[in-house]
């Protein structure tokens, strides 16, 4: 029964992909909060040891109060390539639009954009890339500081990104 | 009388709470159907009138006890005020379209739900595929998601570089698009504007109507399809053809219609008494 | 050196959470193709022998033409909440039909689904499930390779689809 609630713990920490704490175990296997620390206990000894014979490429870890499964550090690298992008293509697109024409129309970017442009805004401000004020009967969007840090730049230079996007439409040109 | 009236048309159901509102309702409504001088008139126009204001549910009306109450009235007073009565018709004919609009609506959120399966055609029956395709539909797909692993990573400058330049791409095509449709639709009407310029000179509708008239002539009061007529292949025939039928049938000289409305054939028949002119 | 390649592509697979090809994970980890390919079996082997001992609730598997790293079926169940399902129950059941009689003309799987057939087509074309072509008034209607490869099916081949799907029904009778 042990072993059983072991692999439980196994297959939601590997469907979720992200850090998660106790309770979301609990939640989404019927586990109880004893039985889930426990296995996640015996569970992260097991990858330990497998990684002690390089048995495995993969750990269980913990990540701040929640625990993760993650490649060991040794194999990241091999990893990058294949994983897939936390922001989807369609909203990288319109993000990127934004960030160009910042403080921009919602109503603009809707001629640019099309209609799902409403869901693209909502997605974003979610994900915490840009904001909006109301302006009259539409919306003036822009980017947030969250982006900027995200991207790597320094929150001072606000142009910077405007340029790099331009110097990208200048090559190709 | 007003109450009684009311509560004659409305449904019987025992629900004193119900009842309660009903007459609350009454009272917040009670002039508002003050243009009817007489009170049975008012009560009734008053009852139909809280439905409008979906202050009552049109469910609660019943309207087989009204158009009885109300034929009863009419036999006995012998009078009726014809406006009055077209004016209370018509709020019983809204009622019952809202009765008719919940049942449509219910129906279609039912559906909606189930997502209507439709019936396994009978021919199924003779394989497997039937039992698979009720398996299918009653107990659910055989075939599952795999979980793997939604492992995502971080976005690179690289990447919102590159996806910049791709939608700039996608942006000019589409503007592309767009133009050189707009250019096609002007050139389209420039040369529909001049081409119903042409058709105007050459126009002669009474001589087409007459030619019409000529072909119709065999029809000796049999229907016929509109391609026996015309060549429906040729744009500026049908339309042509279309155009006297049309005259034909506001004059009452043919009847014309259409099986599977939008895309069925046309038929056109030749009215009798007209022949016998 | 062996036991490397393993943990490598073992890394590769875990990291893309899709089915990926030989190819792919050579770009993304530049092994070679031998390497790769007797590293997937080597790996398959592994997690099998711990499948059998209960000492795992992952599997690695062939996905159409391709490679997976995936949960086990009996330990599904605790995943989906942590993975978020994506194909409603709806277009399981179409997809599933079109599975069985494919290609299939739409009218006659309007036959079978009703008139919502329409609708689950174009979004079972969005998703990539399946693709149609004109057939004077209806289309006809076949599996995608990337159905075989999303649903985990060892096979392409048409048959053998049909064949497990009967045997699969019979089993939940």
């Amino acid at each position: 029964m042990k072993r059983n609630s072991l692999r439980i713990v196994e297959a939601a920490l590997f469907s979720a992909g992200r850090p998660v704490s106790v309770d979301e175990i609990c939640d989404a296997t019927n586990l109880g909060k004893k039985e889930v620390t426990s296995a996640i206990s015996s569970l992260m000894e097991e990858y330990k040891l497998r990684a002690e014979n390089d048995d495995t490429a993969i750990e269980v870890s913990k990540a701040g109060e929640k625990y993760a499964m993650q490649l060991r550090a040794e194999y990241t690298e091999y990893g990058k390539k294949l994983s897939g992008m936390e922001v989807p293509k369609r909203l990288l697109k319109t993000v990127a639009l934004i960030a160009y024409y910042q403080p921009v129309e919602q109503s603009e970017m809707k001629n640019m954009v099309g209609s799902s442009i409403y869901e693209h805004v909502r997605e974003l401000e979610q994900m915490g890339f840009i904001k909006s004020k109301k302006h009259g009967r539409t919306k003036i969007l822009e980017l947030t500081t969250y982006f900027y840090e995200y991207f790597g730049f320094e929150t001072t230079d606000r142009e910077k990104i405007k340029e790099y996007l331009k110097e990208k439409i200048k090559r190709t040109k | 009388m007003k109450e009684e009236i009311i509560s004659h048309i409305l449904m019987q159901k025992e629900d004193a709470a119900r009842k309660d509102k009903i007459e609350e309702y009454i009272e917040m409504a009670g002039n508002s159907s003050m243009y009817l001088k007489d009170p049975f008139d008012r009560a009734i126009a008053l009852t139909f009138d809280l439905v409008m204001e979906e202050q009552l549910d049109p469910w609660d009306i019943d309207l087989v006890s009204f158009s009885r109450l109300y034929l009863k009235r009419v036999k006995n007073s012998g009078l009726i005020d014809l406006i009055t009565a077209g004016r209370i018709i018509l709020m019983a004919w809204k009622v019952l379209k809202l009765q008719s609009d919940r049942v449509v609506s219910s129906l279609e959120e039912k559906e909606e739900e189930e997502d209507e399966w439709g019936e396994i055609p009978d021919w199924y029956m003779e394989d497997d595929g039937y039992f698979y395709t009720r398996s299918v539909i009653e107990n659910g797909p055989p075939i599952e998601e795999k979980i793997r692993r939604k492992g995502e990573r971080k976005v690179t400058l690289i990447e919102l570089i590159n996806a910049f330049e791709e939608v700039r791409n996608e942006i000019k095509i589409k503007e592309k698009r767009r133009k050189s449709r707009l250019e096609q639709q002007e050139k389209f009407m420039e040369n529909a504007g001049k081409a119903a310029g042409e058709n105007a000179h050459q126009e002669n509708i009474e001589e087409e109507i007459k030619l019409i008239l000529g072909r119709l002539s065999k029809l000796n009061g049999r229907a016929m399809p509109i391609t026996e007529i015309c060549d429906i292949h040729n744009k500026e025939e049908l339309v042509m053809t279309i155009s006297s039928l049309l005259f034909l049938t506001r004059e009452e000289k043919i009847i014309m219609w259409q099986e599977d409305f939008p895309y069925g054939m046309i038929y056109i028949k030749k009215v009798h008494h007209h022949e016998e002119k």
